[in-house]
């Protein structure tokens, strides 16, 4: 068994709006003076520590506990599964 | 953390030997300014504290009132103005989560808060922006998550807290008055910590709020946790009702420390404890750690061994850790123990009781020049001037912040906030009224006139809603007070609103002191901040809505008065003048006067004139009812001035008052007998808000583009700068 | 009758349902912790509003997987009636009993004011006393209130009649101004204003009337006089 | 001039709380079956698109940004910056 962390990356289906990114972008536009800026999405993070046997076990469990609990809600969220050692 | 080096010779002279270094971390935290009100403490007792309604018991940290038929409101203030200048999030939230501790710790159920927000320049300084909003949004999550309705409060901004905040909350609590928590114990008793696990966060917090704020020890953080806090209020009511709770304290500055030093010496008790039974969020933490810590949402109970297990059941149904760190002993010692090892056993009456100062006083030099008037450029556009200053940031409607707060939740706000001051019913059928206003801009021209303007200024509000004021809060907040003028402002302040609350025989119920609050550019201004309580026996109220033809009537003399108002310092850039002075006499007669005809059911309305003066006030009344209104300043009473003083002075004791036409006469006769100053000065009607004097027309607005500038502006501001 | 008020860890408008059914209306009410279950006796449920654990990774969806709410499911299939209000809303559609998702508002802050409703469906059991568009004025007060549905869903719940109330003007952002809906037999009902708030003249600046009627739909739906 | 997605997370400082990620473990996760996991901890993402002629300056100018405009709190949180191609 060996100790893994789990980074869960939860945001917004693509065509979902997500008016927290829009405003940040718009303060920054409309305050001028970062123009090279052209979008940004906002994104929820979960970072799990989990004990497993393997990597792969790790993602998978955690891919089980994200379903089952509906840790995102699959109606306009997606999420990302990164398993690091 | 640290104590001076004189206070350090009085410990040992008092003890008898070298204390531990447990030992003195807790007396360093109890003999905090915060905790002990070193400086303060000698001069507070000239606070008239008693009154028929008030009821004292030992230990309480909130006020008692007794509203009748077996029910009591209790009331407590709090400032969290260091945090909040570094983390303003997390910094307000938990002043509302500490204060509203402190209303749950005498066994009531809490029913309100208030929030009183200073800030630097939003307009031009995005430091204070940041430190609004996110204040606002600290205070919103945490009172919205608990379900208390934040129902009244005020905002304003001054250069003097560029770089800093001042967050204060105030909180009101509701209960039978049988349900109070009689604080008491014996030995053999239970001490139970419960609530969230200890943690270095907010060590030395109390010894933080005591200092002035430079960028080393800017380092007392604090997570808020309001799910937690909910269940508390939930369980420790639960308990209540089951007669578990013995004595209760909430935890705030000075951690374990000064719960449990302040508990046994009020209680006349001793308590051991073991630093290893308390519940901890991390390993390893030392004795004086756990002593000191400031994590929040934990509260303190003493319950006998019989009823433990009850209170541990009603812990765990609302998934909250309770640990049992102690029992109580006979004799006044603390004694704190790791296991078998002893680190600190002393007396609690030395820790609980902190040398008090006698600190020097002197009048500030500038206060020698301050009211000396200058010649101000003339007004071309009064309608402009008008614009300017509904849209200014101190008089703009608060909407942006009331409506991010749960003002509904409880059922019991029968006035809303953007009125005067807020109403809640009470179980008997009676209703109470509430409201806090500070005002520096006055308080530093005339630091005595000031404080007393702020306090008839809250009574003027509650009147307002025709509650009879019965009990008022004051928060004293300053610089330094090793420095002689500013603790001589402080003393001023003092003195002030223990003359009005003589006068008036309103008792003050509770109150707090905050000192240090220095910004890098020096003290802010004296900003002592009142809360006053009334109570309405039947019926509050209820305004309808003003129509064509109804009457404006102002009650009170309009005088030279505009020292530190929004007209000088926002419009003029001008800080000094006259501060505006309340006469005692015409304000009780004015205060009674609008109450009787308020009870009598005369008049529709009643507003007061404060910030911005006359001109502000019956705009208020105009954009709140959407109607128009012609007035004349011709009849303005008071002392002959030019237009813009009329329009703009900020004198007490002035009244607005809406009346039926048909309702004139009788309001007239009451007036008269009463002996008021008194004017109709308009009419209400039409879509345009329009001041004259003689032929000349000074100000013509529509409502409408009025009330959207008033509306508006506050949002506009905090997201586009 | 028996209401059953379902009480979760953070839950903060459970009195002040409790005083309405049992003060305003004559109800029984009975409070019921989430880890309990619900007797048999129980002849409608309401799930008032708050923040269930704190509204912590997203509203209602910690509660939605309270032992309770297995109860409630097996109510819902009965067709008792079911009221969500609020956070109570929220763990309607987290647990599945009610389409659709409750975002953050558009305006990203806290929400609370006066606002009207329309009504929409005039057969649920909360609405039968209703015309079909009456008005109805009543408070709001979250954060994550914007009610959203894709496109397919939002079609599905026209051809259902599941629209229960919309609000008559935008107010958060939510799709087609739907304030509220009902599951496909119309028993389950989930709201974001607070009806509770709304029914007493003393803390009802504008009309209490309305309002009322939504409990006086659940008492006419029982058979009980008022 | 070349565009990059710019990842910044947000969280809590070590040693300082997260009630959030303790709700979510203990009454959520732990309450289903999934012992295996022993700690979880919550961040913010914001996932930027940026114009910038490298790299280093894609992540230079982000870090600005966030400084600037207080996208977070360095007295409570730390941010992570990571940028790709
Ligand atoms: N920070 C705040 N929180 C809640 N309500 C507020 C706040 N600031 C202002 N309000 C409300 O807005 C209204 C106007 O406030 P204020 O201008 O201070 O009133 P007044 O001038 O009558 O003292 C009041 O109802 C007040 O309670
Ligand atoms: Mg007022």
């Amino acid at each position: 068994m060996a100790t893994y962390t789990v980074h869960v990356t939860i945001e917004n289906k693509p065509g979902i709006s997500d008016p927290e990114g829009e405003t940040i972008l718009n303060d920054l536009v409309l305050k001028g003076s970062h123009k090279s800026v052209s979008k940004i999405k906002t994104a929820k993070m979960l970072k799990f520590t989990i004990k497993e046997k393997d990597k792969k076990t790790a993602g998978k469990k955690i891919q089980e506990i994200c379903d089952e609990l509906r840790i995102y809600n699959p109606m306009v969220s997606k999420v990302t599964i990164d398993v690091f050692d | 953390m640290s104590l001076e080096p004189q206070e350090i010779v009085d410990l040992k002279s008092k003890i008898g030997r070298e204390p531990t270094s447990t030992e003195l971390q807790i007396v360093a935290a109890e003999w905090s300014e915060h905790c002990s009100y070193k400086s303060s403490k000698k001069h507070l007792k000239m606070l008239p504290m008693t009154g028929p309604l008030v009821i004292s018991e030992k230990g309480y940290d909130s006020g008692v009132l007794d509203v009748g038929d077996g029910y009591v409101i209790t009331a407590h203030i709090e400032s969290h103005n260091h945090p909040s200048a570094v983390e303003p999030y997390g910094g307000a939230a938990t002043g509302v989560g500490g204060v509203i501790r402190d209303i749950l710790s005498a066994g009531t159920r809490p029913i309100a808060i208030f929030d009183g927000l200073r800030f630097g320049n939003i307009e031009k300084d995005p430091q204070a922006r940041w430190l609004f909003k996110n204040a606002v949004t600290g205070i919103a999550d945490y009172g919205n998550c608990l379900g208390i309705p934040t129902i009244g409060g005020e905002v304003e901004f001054d250069e003097c807290y560029s770089n800093y905040a001042l967050v204060d909350v105030a909180a009101v609590g509701f209960g039978k008055k049988e349900n109070l928590i009689k604080n008491h114990a014996n030995k053999g008793d239970l001490v139970v910590l419960m609530g969230g696990a200890t943690g270095r966060d907010g060590i030395g917090g109390s010894q933080f709020a005591s200092d002035s704020l430079e960028s080393e020890n800017r380092s007392a953080v604090q997570i808020p946790d309001p799910f937690i806090e909910k269940l508390i209020i939930e369980a420790i009511l639960e308990a209540r009702n089951h007669h578990l709770i013995k004595a209760l304290k909430d935890l705030g500055g000075g951690g374990l420390s000064c719960a449990l030093s302040e508990t046994a010496d009020t209680l006349g008790i001793g308590i051991e404890m073991d630093v290893d039974k308390v519940h901890t969020r991390e390993p390893g933490m030392d004795p004086d750690e756990i002593m000191i810590s400031e994590s929040q949402e934990r509260m303190l109970i003493i319950t006998s061994k019989q009823k433990l297990k009850k209170l541990q059941e009603i812990c765990k149904k609302f998934r909250i850790a309770c640990s049992v760190i102690g029992h109580v002993t006979s004799g006044n010692l603390l004694h704190v123990k790791k296991g078998n090892k002893t680190f600190a056993n002393i007396s609690t009456e030395i820790v609980a009781n902190a040398p008090l100062l006698d600190r020097t006083s002197k009048k500030p030099a500038y206060l020698e020049t301050i009211q000396k008037e200058k010649k101000l450029r003339p007004i071309s556009n009064f309608s402009k001037t008008m614009m300017a200053l509904i849209s200014s940031p101190n008089i703009a409607s608060k909407i942006w912040v009331y409506g991010q707060y749960d003002h509904e939740v409880g059922i019991r706000t029968v006035v809303k906030p953007g009125q005067d001051a807020s109403v809640l019913r009470l179980d008997n059928g009676k209703f109470l009224s509430v409201k806090i206003d500070g005002n520096p801009k006055h308080c530093y021209i005339n630091p005595r006139e000031g404080a007393i303007g702020c306090f008839e200024e809250a009574c003027r509000n509650v009147v307002c809603t025709g509650a009879r004021p019965i009990g008022m809060l004051d928060h004293l907040q300053f610089g330094n007070p090793e420095n002689p003028e500013i603790f001589w402002t402080f003393l001023e302040s003092l003195k002030g609103i223990t003359d009005f609350a003589k006068y008036f025989k309103i008792p003050c119920i509770g109150g707090k002191v905050s000192l240090y609050n220095e910004t890098p550019a020096g003290p802010i201004k004296p900003t002592p901040l009142i809360g006053v309580l009334g109570l309405i026996d039947k019926n509050s109220l209820i305004s309808p809505k003003v129509e064509d033809e109804d009457c404006l009537i102002i009650i009170g003399d309009t005088k030279n008065e505009l020292g530190g108002s929004e007209y000088y310092e926002y419009i003029h850039h001008f800080v000094g003048g006259n501060c505006p002075i309340v006469d005692f006499k015409e304000s009780k007669r004015n205060m009674e006067t609008v109450l009787h005809v308020i009870k009598k059911g005369i008049i529709k309305n009643a507003h007061d004139c404060s910030k911005g003066g006359l001109a502000v006030g019956a705009f208020e009344l105009c954009m709140t009812n959407q109607i128009g209104c012609q007035i004349s300043l011709d009849k303005v009473p008071g002392e002959k001035l030019d237009s813009d003083k009329i329009l703009f002075s900020e004198s007490h004791s002035r009244y607005l008052l809406v009346v039926e036409k048909k309702n004139f006469q009788k309001l007239e006769t009451i007036l008269q007998k009463n002996k008021v100053s008194y004017r109709m000065i308009g009419k209400f009607g039409g879509n345009k808000i329009q001041f004259n004097r003689g032929k000349k027309s000074l100000i013509d607005l529509s409502v409408d583009k009025a009330q959207k500038a008033w509306i508006n502006s506050l949002r506009e501001l905090v997201l586009n700068g | 009758m028996n209401v059953g008020v379902v009480v979760f860890p953070g839950s903060n408008c459970d009195r002040d349902m409790f005083h309405v059914l049992t003060d305003v209306f004559n109800l029984n009410a009975q409070y019921f912790w989430h880890e309990k279950g619900l007797p048999n006796n129980i002849d409608a449920v309401i799930l008032p509003g708050g923040f269930s654990y704190g509204d912590r990774l997203r509203a209602g969806v910690i509660a939605a997987h309270s032992p309770i709410i297995k109860d409630v499911q097996k109510m819902a299939e009965k067709g008792i009636p079911i009221l969500g209000v609020c956070n109570g809303f929220q763990i309607l559609v987290e647990s599945g009993l009610l389409p659709g998702v409750l975002l953050k508002n558009n305006s990203l802050n806290f929400m609370c004011k006066w606002t009207n409703l329309v009504v929409e469906n005039n057969s649920t059991p909360f609405t039968s006393q209703f015309k079909l568009n009456q008005k109805i004025p009543i408070p709001i007060a979250n954060g994550e209130g914007r009610y959203f549905v894709d496109e397919t869903t939002l079609k599905k719940l026209k051809k259902h009649n599941q629209i229960v109330f919309k609000y008559d003007k935008v107010v958060n952002g939510s799709s087609d101004r739907i304030a509220g809906v009902c599951n496909e037999d119309g028993n389950v009902v989930g709201m974001m204003p607070h009806p509770e708030r709304a029914v007493e003249s003393e803390i009802n600046p504008i009309d209490n009337k309305p309002s009322s009627l939504i409990f006086e739909s659940l008492l006419s739906t029982m058979g009980v006089k008022h």
